[in-house]
């Protein structure tokens, strides 16, 4: 973990109001792992917006770090005028990661709308330890996909769903994904999306391990806050931008 | 030229972490080194675990935020034993911050605790609990009769944190110094609320929460103000400083130290920012210690 | 669907000019149509002409300005002869605040005021005299005694102003309403402080003025939320609004109207574009009426 | 007096922290009178700073409107990294104008630091009044010189002078103007400048009329808020932004 001003590579945008920011960090391209987020300060001497803003770290590239992300307000907005070569400040890789593993049996991974992103290099490095790889890919609407091709690459079937149905199946990915448990014999499932996703997911009481990436409102994202304190089973409390953002379905509320 | 002193500690600098943003320095250990901090105040540190209040416990305003933690914290036996010895590593001075929600509470944390540790910051002012807390510290009586009694059993200097949610906190400055203690740190969060429009709920899950943040400093600085007028104890000021030019207003206004909160969630490297600005200060205006700063405004 | 009601007044829509930030329309009457507004809340009204506070009396600080005009005005006279004429060419509310040193002065406003205007707010709230204003305004007592001698001399409804820097608001407002006022209005300008670390002079030159603008709102949005819990006449909310969505912020924490002050000073077109977004907001979501939003917070 | 979304045409540094912004508005251009002034909101929706910054009009060309201006705080370092095609908001124009006359007698315009920015429209309509104009404008240093070509093509005698001799006469600009008054015959003075400069014209005791442009800190520029107002000679309160901001040197106090 640290603190590090990087200069902008890139800033664009890939569908409807989401982008894709990249920046040269041999660090954190080093340090990252799938799951892991930074806690990005979009503007220097800023007191509204005031505190960093959390995302997740969608794939790294030799050197580079990518960052997918949804202009949902201020902060957004502010980051997604930023140009090439305009500098921001990152502090990370923060967070766990995910479990990847050669499992022996079908991996699914699920994800609905900005939930998206931290599953792609998720995708890419269960393909590299050679597991057969289900996705299940939810958008709200046509126009706003993204990362599609990205993910055919990194899977070995990929489902996509629209709300509206204007393409794919109609429904979640969650649904999509409900289908398919039978058929399948899926040893593991990993996910991130709104929670009433992850609700849903919870209910469908897997019989195989499932992990989700969470998300509470962060201020520190280091742990000391304490802002962002889930409970977990057993009434401890856990803090998602550091024992997580990922955990075992199980193991938390939802 | 930096350091300060209340009732015979030393602090090294008048920066100090303020309690409940820095955790138990842990996490921002990996980051910054603790070494540069004149004091930590720990997150506030109660007799028995707590788990704090339920989500949102965090929402963000203009040039501030709300906070509801709501006083998550490990109990004080698990402070002693799992997080006392690793702040002790370190050359800076270790100020707990106890919480009780009695009496009785607030005497045992300090007969427990004062051994451990160089100084203890008695809030009486948590906004975000039910009992206790900015209850007790709202009437000038309590703060008096709870100081009195953690200042008999403690054998360190006891610090009295005020809440600013009164109509004058001169009463509540008086109150504590009358019943002995060593010193007041202001302020405290201010209670505050915000709402979601599109779901009509509040931000924060106990509706309301305590405000933090530049957006408070301008009531922080004239609270230290009025008290550095009424009190002779020394006075650690604190609200929304981000950068060393509020620090130099809050020595101006009367304060001894300072404590930095919200900022370190921005910029974790404040406090080296902050302690390079006083300095600079100093010597561009000629004075010679930064203790020469306090009170020090030409009205 | 904009329209409400205080005490049996009209409002065509809840945005009332806040007093202070507006004078008495004319200069702003060049810049937008003051017939956007629901109110006009005047200037502060005193009985003789005052020349308010020594230079500098405005300061900007981290989301917000603190203030210390001190209650310049021409007088009650003046007021009606040469302002009053002016304002009734409008087809808006005329709020007449009025400011007494004493309870006598209070009275005598009130007096020679309410045959003139629509309604009168009493400030029991001023943070920038020595004497009357905040000082009465903190004790609700004073403020019980004071409105209800207002209230018997009125010919038109009292909207009794209240002051922010107390520790429980809601006693005010009881106060105010058990004396008979006809709606409350909150918050004042909360009292703050800055400091020129060049000069290491105050930035007001009466050291403390009233803290304004953004930064203040979720500690107004609190205070009504509070009063809407405790009396159960109609609120007038305000500080910190700028746009629509604060604006809707305090309707959901109680408030029936709202008034806009710092704001105006940066961008004049206030009026209209949170007239505009309230009534967007409302069809939305489905709601009739600004009315079904009043306390409609889902806790 | 309108609020105007104006676009600006350049933002250029034109000596050591001084920048020149001018933007087209044929409205401003065709309103300004010289002594006037705008309140311009560097940044939409921004809460710090908050409030509008006031600037005097320098000059205006044709539909292009000057603003010169020193970069001294938050606003104004905003202000000076605006670039051509972005947008601006601004108030204007606002407040009283200098008495601009055909005088008989020599006319004198003294200015020092910023306050030197709205006298060059004023000496360029007292030249165009057939006026015989000295110029005295004074600078810290040679370095922070701005506006000499412009000076020198509306004035018969130019008089700079720096605070560190390093250019011109050493010491400030009323040192030098004091030195002329008893070999000229001055009808008039105009002036704009730091208080300290002034304090010191006033104290001269001027047997002619001295015209002052005055500053205060402003929250809304058009005599609503009452925060900019002073003393005048008979204890009445003016305004400065709205009975100002020039004044007669002897109708307030300073
Ligand atoms: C671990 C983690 C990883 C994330 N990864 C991504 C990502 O890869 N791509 C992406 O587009 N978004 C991601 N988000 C959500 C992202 O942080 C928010 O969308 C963003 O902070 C919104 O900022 P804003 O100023 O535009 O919105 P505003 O709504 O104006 O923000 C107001 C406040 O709410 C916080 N906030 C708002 N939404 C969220 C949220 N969903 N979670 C946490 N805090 C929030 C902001 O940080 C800020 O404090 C992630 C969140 C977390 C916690
Ligand atoms: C009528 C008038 C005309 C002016 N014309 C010019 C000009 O042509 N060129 C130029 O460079 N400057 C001019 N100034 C001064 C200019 O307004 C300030 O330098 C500017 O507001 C500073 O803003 P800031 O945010 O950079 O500084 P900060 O110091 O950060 O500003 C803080 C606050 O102080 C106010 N402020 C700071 N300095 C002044 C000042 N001297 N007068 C009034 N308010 C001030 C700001 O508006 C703001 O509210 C003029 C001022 C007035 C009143
Ligand atoms: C997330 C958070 C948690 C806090 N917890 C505590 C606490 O446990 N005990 C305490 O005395 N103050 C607590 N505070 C208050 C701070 O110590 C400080 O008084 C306040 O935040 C004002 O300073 P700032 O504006 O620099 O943050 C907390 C503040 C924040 C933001
Ligand atoms: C410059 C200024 C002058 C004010 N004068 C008065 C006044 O005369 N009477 C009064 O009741 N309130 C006065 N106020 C307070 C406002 O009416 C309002 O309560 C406060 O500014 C909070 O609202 P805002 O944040 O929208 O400005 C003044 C405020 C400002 C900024
Ligand atoms: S964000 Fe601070 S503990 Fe998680
Ligand atoms: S700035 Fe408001 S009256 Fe002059």
């Amino acid at each position: 973990m640290k603190l590090l001003d990087v200069e902008i590579a890139e800033n664009k945008m890939i569908a409807n109001g989401i982008y894709l920011l990249s920046f040269e960090s041999e660090y954190l391209a080093n340090a990252f792992k799938p799951g892991n987020f930074v806690n990005i300060l979009v503007e220097k001497d800023s007191i509204y917006p005031l505190l960093r803003r959390p995302f997740s770290i969608s794939f790294v590239k030799e050197n580079k770090v990518f960052i997918g992300y949804k202009v949902v307000g201020r902060g957004t907005q502010i980051l997604s005028q930023k140009k090439k070569g305009d500098t921001i400040n990152v502090l990370g890789p923060l967070g766990n990661s995910f479990l990847v593993d050669r499992f022996d049996g079908k991996v699914a991974v699920v994800g609905g709308g900005v939930g998206i992103f931290p599953l792609l290099s998720l995708c890419h490095e269960l393909k590299k330890a050679r597991n057969e790889v289900d996705v299940f890919l939810g958008f709200r609407s046509r126009s706003d996909l993204f990362f599609v091709e990205e993910f055919k690459e990194v899977s070995d079937n990929l489902f996509i769903s629209t709300d509206d149905g204007s393409i794919g199946y109609k429904g979640n990915a969650v649904e999509v994904f409900k289908t398919k448990i039978e058929e399948e014999n899926y040893k593991v499932a990993f996910s991130c999306g709104p929670k009433p996703m992850l609700s849903a997911l919870k209910s469908l009481n897997l019989t195989f391990k499932c992990y989700i990436s969470l998300e509470e409102k962060m201020a520190c994202g280091i742990g000391a806050c304490l802002c962002c304190s889930i409970k977990g089973k057993d009434g401890n409390m856990l803090h998602v931008c550091s024992d997580g953002p990922v955990f075992d379905i199980m193991e938390v509320e939802i | 030229m930096l350091e300060v002193e209340i009732s015979g500690v030393k602090l090294k600098n008048p920066i100090i972490a303020a309690s409940g943003t820095f955790g138990f320095g842990r996490e921002f250990s990996r980051l910054i080194d603790l070494n540069l901090f004149g004091g930590i105040s720990t997150k506030g540190i109660t007799l028995k675990k707590r788990a704090g209040n339920p989500q949102p416990r965090l929402c963000e305003v203009y040039g501030g935020i709300i906070n509801s933690v709501g006083l998550e914290n490990p109990g004080v036996e698990a402070f002693i034993k799992e997080e006392l010895p690793f702040l002790r590593r370190f050359d800076t001075k270790i100020i707990a911050n106890i919480n009780g929600f009695n009496k009785e509470e607030f005497i045992e944390l300090a007969k427990i605790l004062s051994p451990f540790v160089d100084m203890i910051e008695v809030n009486l002012s948590c906004p975000n609990v039910k009992e206790g807390g900015m209850i007790f510290g709202k009437d000038p009586n309590r703060v008096y009769e709870i100081t009195r009694e953690v200042k008999k059993v403690s054998s360190c200097p006891i610090i009295v944190k005020l809440t600013p949610n009164v109509t004058d906190i001169t009463e509540l400055a008086k109150a504590a110094e009358k019943a002995g203690a060593d010193a007041i740190s202001l302020i405290n969060t201010i209670s505050a609320m915000a709402i979601d429009i599109e779901t009509r709920r509040p931000l924060i899950k106990m509706v309301t929460g305590g405000l933090s943040g530049p957006a408070i400093k301008p009531i922080a600085v004239r609270m230290v103000y009025e008290c550095f007028q009424k009190v002779n104890i020394p006075i650690i000021g604190m609200g929304g400083i981000m950068n060393y030019k509020d620090a130099i207003e809050f020595f101006l206004a009367g304060a001894t130290a300072i404590q930095i909160g919200t900022v370190n969630f921005v910029n974790p490297n404040a406090v080296s920012e902050i302690k390079e600005g006083i300095e600079n200060y100093l010597k561009d205006h000629g004075f010679e210690s930064v203790k020469d700063l306090v009170g020090n405004i030409i009205i």
